[in-house]
């Protein structure tokens, strides 16, 4: 057994959700996922025992194309991200309903199928073709199940979709020169490419445009916020919690070994730009007025850290920025899918339309103020061992940038705090606000569990992602 | 029997078709009328033809004349269509005049 | 045996957190204050224990559990050291944590969210105790930011409230600003010592340099925000939104020590660095004389008591300062005494008075409510520093030491210690003396509170009284219990010579002053401060706090969030109008290249001719 | 070089061909000029038959006959029963302005010259055309090359004529307003 039948899982589940119809078509879809999700812990188990459960066969001759699937642990680490909140997601979405809802589940299914293969491929041509296709259920979830102004969202989405697509043809044309170059797109032969400082800023500005557009950076961030917003709340989750990891993992995987040298020389420039984002995404949520805008906006703020946790070089800079990747894929997992709770009892996204739903709801309060808390990085939650991790990596490098990507616990705290006010607290809300289900419930639940547990024992993931990113970076040091 | 081409010199021919060529280039720019910029455009086809036959004898190969033979196949196929197309474009809106004619304006 | 004791001291209170939680409604009230109670007992009784154990051997408990987070040159385990320093803590935390928490069964039991309450609680003396007995610097903030939250949601008990919600924020987000600080400490040190492991540390420290002093300076910023001194004290006040006895365990006795705490355990490093210390000292004195100003109008009850409390810490860090940190331990636990006491018998006036905290509408209670007006009186006393009550010895170590080093800061502290004097008497003359001011129902219905109520208040009176007694000048107890923490052997034992007698009756002087000021003030002519409007002058600058938290609001918050208006409104649009203008362009590109499809066909031919024209041309002069 | 054939020492060949060259070239420029679209055709015609000429003169028999029978017989027929149908005359030429005629007149002499040019300067032909004597264009020759080497080419030819000739009957038809 190897890797490939996780994406053959995911594929096939996609195919069986469409023809089972729109009523079974969301538990097909969590059974696959979770089929999936087990697969994969197998696998983990396998590779653990010190199993080789990578995957390589030919598909292309000329260009030479490979289908390589190479599982180390920090692919495995993303896969399992990617698994595990699939049937989170589905899960999730149990209390809507969905018109043409075999589709719908069919293409989340096929999302996680390509955001998987992502973060496995390990042929630069078979990377962008699974990079590309994770484009294409999205932009259909967005669009057709979105909610608001038809047109706006049409607006909205189409601009996110040849927004990123451009972004990534440049990477496309990167590595179309590297097969040039060396003749062939698989990943180690990249890494041992010899390229001039000059060609590796190049490649490395071509990959940058690809990822700060999917991760995104800032000034590359405009699709965000309005995407999230117009997307249905599955979608959401689906981009801000895998999604944007695909463009951070990436910028691990590609674009830092394979131009190392243009990394380290303008480091602190891209460092800053995370800083940056930190800084004005959370500046910029303060004043939201739409829930899952500000959402979008803390994400921007949490991304730019781990953007900026990458582009150290350093051990400690990597593994907080994989460690905070996979906290930050569970954490605003929960919150958008709080957003989403209050919206299918109060049908509205405005925070000046809410208020006092502690009253009504204390499980969903304590269950959403935990979120909150993880969120801005309580200790004790997974998130600050990420945060912390980062933190730390950037006051090796320089005590300013601590300084001002710390200011993120403090205006994050403000954001959050202040949305958690004006969301929950207060007097009674006119409206009723029925406590969480038990459906509801069990997705809170699991989340809040994984970020708890992992933010006493982060081990684990530590362990597994270590070794991987050693690799890594001696190919970023190798000269 | 001696080649026909010693008593002429094939760039008398040449030089025939590409002035009846020009002539033809020179009807389609000059007349607005569909169906004269039609027959310009037969010219044109003829000089072609012609400079298929001479060459034809010139390399003492038939296959030139074959060649003549499916372009004038063309031609009748074209003619009749284009034909068909204006007849069509006059009965709808009442002019030939390729002025008119601007639907693949941008 | 040591872990599994570790364990139990830690792990009871969040055991109790859990049954309140998840069971506390159904439990009922009396029963979950019960479990909420014994659950702290619990640990005090562990604690007690331990405090045995190592008042025996001397010797301090390592506790590791397993590795926490790994970081390229820093491995840090989620451990627990159990020393003089946190055993001593903890002794006063878990202790006057239970009395707190029989307290509240009674002072809590008309609210429908009592094991909410109950939960909240013992979830902060976890926290507490984590942060008091983590072995390390990262363990201690998750203690360090756990109480934060518990702050956070105990200030905000009352949730309906949005202006309490307010208060509980600014707590939040202000404790976090020093969070910054010790993160940002942390990390120096993590990086100049690999370690952050405070046995490892303090030999690993030995010589002072400007990057330690920055590290300390960052603590301490740290510090500041726990223990609410200048410029990050302003969210204590606002934190007596909270319910009383959340006000007399967090905002009194316990978290807001976590400062000094700190600053304790890491005497190794700040005596390394002088002129943070300097810093410490500067601030401490001048935060307790700025907090003793304002609290000399305050007309809330509460209010009065948590100006004091900052200004005590005020003291207290003056202590830590001259790096007699013994005597700030000192302080710190008679403080916590007195201050207990003090809190819980305002909460049980203003329980009895069914919420009013206005003090102008008290008066008169001392018939009324003889055991909180006792209690209370001896804590007044001893927080005057009157002779023999516990404050005396405490405050009078603190002058002392502050004589010794700076002449300045000993006077800027000895007016404070005054003052103080003078606005507790204000507050008892107000409350206790003269007629009654309130309306004439509440008068009916003023009693006495339960006993539930009142053995806390006895046992903390008695404590106030005697708590002195462990560290006497001369012979301290104390002193010698601590001391295998400190490197420098400083501070306490002083010689008892003529100008610590003179210094000693200099500040009884001073005490006494106050207190006459006061008596005459408002017992012998008997006034009564003006309502809100009529304050004018001097008053109304220390009555509104020196504008402190308007300017804050003007000069951060009002910034930020215009800041955050002007990015949403303009940059945001602007980027986006950027981005948007790339299609745009492309789109005005395609219409303006739309009219050279002019769809006249001899246009295209001509155009036609001309490029095969140029075409052969080329070709052909290229040959 | 150009070779401008002597008229006092021409073969009867050569004084044919000049004839034949003239008639081509003034009747194809007629066609162009005249006003009246039927004069045109007639024009034309009269210009296919002096090309069938040329076929003559150059011994291509069959095509000779072939060119005749399709164009001036089909074709040009064709052309006067359609101008005949859309009942043309000389009114109904629009106006040309003044930039078009000048543009044509432009393009004419532009590609002219360039063509002239190119064949003037490009390698002249030396020497004899030499003749093998083999026949290689009588009906025979051409009916077995076209029905052997070119056998697939001219089925398609036939099918494009077919398809021709249903395109143009669908064309033409009448269509049938809102049906």
């Amino acid at each position: 057994m190897n890797v490939s039948t996780i994406l053959i899982i995911l594929l096939i589940g996609a195919f069986a959700t469409y023809l089972s119809g729109d009523k079974l078509a969301s538990k097909v879809a969590l059974l696959f996922s979770l089929a999936a999700l087990g697969c994969s812990i197998l696998l983990l188990n396998n590779y653990n025992a010190g199993e080789n459960i990578s995957f390589i066969a030919n598909w292309i001759n000329k260009p030479t194309i490979v289908l390589a699937l190479n599982a180390d642990g920090l692919g495995i680490a993303m896969v399992l991200l990617t698994l595990a909140l699939t049937p989170i997601i589905i899960f999730s979405s149990f209390g809507n309903e969905y018109k043409n809802a075999k589709s719908f589940y069919a293409l989340i299914l096929f999302m996680a199928f390509a955001m998987a293969g992502t973060f496995l491929a390990a042929d630069g041509l078979l990377y962008y073709v699974f990079w590309e296709l994770a484009l294409v259920p999205i932009y259909f979830i967005a669009l057709i199940w979105g909610n608001g102004d038809a047109e706006e969202r049409r607006k909205a989405v189409v601009k996110f979709f040849i927004y990123t697509l451009a972004g990534s043809l440049f990477m496309l044309t990167a590595f179309i020169y590297l097969y040039q170059k060396t003749g062939s797109f698989l990943l180690e032969k990249l890494y041992a490419a010899e390229l001039s400082s000059n060609e590796q800023l190049w490649i490395f500005l071509a990959f940058f445009l690809a990822y700060a557009i999917k991760i995104p950076i800032i000034p590359f961030h405009t699709w965000q916020a309005n995407v999230y917003q117009k997307a249905p709340t599955v979608g959401t989750m689906l981009l801000s919690g895998i999604m944007l990891k695909m463009g951070l993992y990436s910028v691990l995987r590609w674009q830092l070994p394979i131009a190392p040298l243009a990394a380290k020389e303008y480091l602190n420039i891209f460092i800053s730009l995370g800083i940056a984002g930190v800084i004005y995404g959370s500046i910029v949520a303060l004043k939201q007025k739409d829930l899952k805008k500000l959402l979008a906006y803390s994400s921007l703020a949490h991304v730019g850290l781990i953007a900026a946790g990458s582009y150290t070089l350093t051990l400690d800079g990597l593994r907080g920025a994989v460690l905070q990747m996979i906290a930050h894929g569970f954490v605003v997992v929960g919150l958008f899918f709080a957003a989403e709770v209050i919206f299918r009892r109060f049908e509205t996204r405005e925070i000046s339309e809410m208020g006092g739903i502690r009253i009504q709801s204390p499980k969903f309060t304590s269950m959403f103020l935990i979120l909150v808390l993880a969120s801005v990085a309580l200790p004790s939650t997974f998130n600050f061992v990420g945060e912390f991790t980062v933190l730390y990596s950037l006051s090796q490098i320089n005590i300013w940038f601590a300084v001002l990507g710390g200011t993120t616990i403090i205006l994050g705290a403000y954001y959050m705090l202040k949305m958690f006010q004006q969301v929950m607290l207060g007097e009674a809300n006119s409206k009723t606000f029925a406590d969480v289900s038990l459906n509801e419930g069990i997705s809170f639940a699991v989340i809040i569990a994984v970020l708890l547990f992992f933010g006493f024992y982060p081990k684990p993931i530590t362990d597994l992602i270590t070794p991987s990113l050693e690799t890594i970076l001696s190919v970023i040091n190798k000269n | 029997m001696g080649n026909i081409l010693n008593q002429i010199g094939i760039e008398n021919y040449i030089f025939l078709s590409v002035v009846l060529f020009c002539i033809g280039i020179f009807g389609v720019l000059y007349r607005r009328n569909a169906i004269i910029v039609f027959m310009s455009i037969e010219i044109m086809l003829n000089a072609v033809n012609l400079l298929f036959v001479a060459f034809s004898t010139y390399h003492q190969d038939a296959q030139g004349q074959v060649f003549v033979f499916f372009s004038m196949a063309v031609a009748a196929a074209e003619v009749a269509v284009g034909l068909a197309i204006l007849v069509s474009i006059f009965r709808n809106i009442g002019s030939i005049s390729i002025d008119n004619l601007k639907n693949l304006k941008g | 045996m040591d872990t599994n004791l570790a364990l139990l001291l830690v792990l009871t209170p969040f055991l109790g957190f859990l049954i309140n939680v998840f069971f506390g409604k159904s439990l009922g009230k009396t029963v979950s204050g019960t479990i909420g109670t014994l659950a702290v007992a619990i640990s005090f009784i562990v604690t007690l224990v331990l405090f045995n154990q190592i008042n025996s051997t001397g010797k301090g408990i390592e506790v590791t559990l397993f590795d926490w987070i790994q970081i390229s040159n820093l491995k840090i385990n989620l451990g627990f050291l159990l020393d003089q320093l946190s055993v001593l803590w903890l002794l006063f935390v878990t202790g006057i944590g239970s009395l707190i928490h029989l307290y509240s069964i009674s002072y809590m039991h008309d609210d429908e969210n009592m094991h909410k309450f109950f939960s909240y609680l013992n979830l902060f003396v976890f926290f507490m105790i984590t942060l008091v007995i983590g072995s390390n610097l990262l363990v201690l903030f998750i203690g360090w930011e756990g109480v934060g939250l518990c702050s956070y949601l105990l200030i905000g008990f009352w949730y309906k409230n949005q202006d309490y919600n307010d208060a509980a924020k600014k707590a939040f987000i202000m404790n976090r600003i020093g969070d910054l600080g010790l993160l940002i400490g942390m990390f120096i040190i993590g990086s100049m010592f690999s370690t952050l492991d405070y046995a490892t540390l303090k030999t690993a420290v030995s010589e002072g340099s400007p990057l330690l002093s920055l590290a300390a300076l960052c603590l301490f910023i740290g510090a500041c925000g726990k223990s609410a001194q200048i410029p990050l004290y302003t969210w204590l006040p606002d934190a007596m939104a909270g319910p009383t006895p959340v006000s007399a365990l967090i905002h009194a006795a316990t978290m807001v020590t976590a400062g000094i705490f700190m600053v304790t355990r890491l005497n190794f490093v700040f005596d390394l660095a002088v002129d943070v210390q300097t810093v410490i000292a500067v601030i401490g004195a001048i935060t307790s004389l700025l907090a003793a100003t304002i609290g000399l109008v305050q007309n809330d009850i509460k209010k009065v008591l948590a100006y004091s409390t900052v200004s005590q810490l005020g003291l207290m860090f003056l202590a830590l300062g001259f790096g007699a940190y013994e005597v700030a331990v000192f302080h710190v636990i008679t403080h916590a005494f007195f201050k207990a006491c003090l809190f819980l018998g305002s909460g049980s006036v203003i329980h009895g008075l069914h919420g009013e905290q206005d003090m102008r509408k008290m008066g008169g209670l001392r018939k009324a409510m003889p055991i909180t007006f006792w209690t209370m009186m001896i804590s007044s006393l001893a927080i005057s520093g009157v002779p023999f009550f516990s404050g005396f010895f405490s405050k009078d170590e603190i002058l002392l030491t502050a004589f010794h080093h700076s002449i300045p800061l000993y006077v800027v502290g000895s007016i404070a210690s005054v003052m103080t004097a003078f606005y507790m008497f204000r507050l008892m003359f107000l409350t206790f003396f003269k007629e009654f001011r309130g309306t004439e129902e509440q008068k009916h219905h003023l009693h006495e509170s339960g006993s539930l109520i009142t053995i806390p208040l006895i046992i903390l009176a008695i404590l106030a009284t005697f708590g002195g007694l462990i560290s006497l000048p001369g012979n301290s107890w104390l002193n010698e219990y601590l001391s295998p923490l400190f490197t420098k052997a400083e501070g306490g034992e002083h010689h008892l010579g003529a100008t610590e007698y003179t210094l000693m009756g200099v500040a009884v002087l001073g005490g006494l002053l106050g207190i006459l000021i006061a008596y005459i003030k408002y017992f012998k002519q008997n006034n009564v401060p003006e309502s809100d409007d009529n304050i004018i002058g001097l008053s109304k600058l220390l009555y509104d706090k020196y504008y402190i938290d308007e300017i804050y609001e003007a000069v951060i918050v009002k910034p930020i969030n215009f800041l955050s208006k002007f990015f949403r409104d303009y940059i945001e649009t602007g980027i986006a109008a950027f981005v948007f203008g790339f299609g745009k362009v492309t789109g005005e590109i395609a219409f303006q290249g739309k009219k050279i499809q002019t769809g006249s066909i001899g246009l295209y031919l001509f155009v036609f001719v001309i490029g095969l024209c140029a075409i052969v041309s080329y070709l052909f002069l290229a040959q | 070089m150009i070779h401008i054939p002597d008229l006092a020492n021409a073969t009867p060949v050569g004084v044919i061909f000049c004839i034949l060259a003239f008639i081509t070239i003034i009747t194809a420029f007629l066609t162009i000029f005249s006003r009246n679209p039927i004069h045109s055709a007639i024009y034309l015609v009269i210009c296919f038959f002096s090309i069938a000429g040329h076929y003559l003169l150059l011994n291509s028999q069959f095509l000779a006959v072939v060119h005749i029978i399709v164009y001036s017989g089909a074709i040009m027929i064709l052309f006067l029963f359609t101008i005949m149908l859309m009942n043309l005359n000389e009114q109904k030429d629009v106006h040309r302005p003044r930039i078009t005629r000048l543009g044509a007149i432009v393009s004419f002499c532009l590609i002219l010259i360039v063509l002239i040019a190119l064949f003037i300067n490009s390698k002249p032909i030396v020497g004899e055309y030499d003749s093998t004597g083999e026949d290689f264009q009588s009906i025979k020759v051409l009916g077995k090359i076209l029905l052997d080497d070119y056998m697939v080419p001219f089925e398609f030819a036939s099918i494009l004529l077919l398809v021709a000739m249903i395109g143009t009957v669908l064309l033409s038809k009448k269509e049938k307003l809102n049906k």
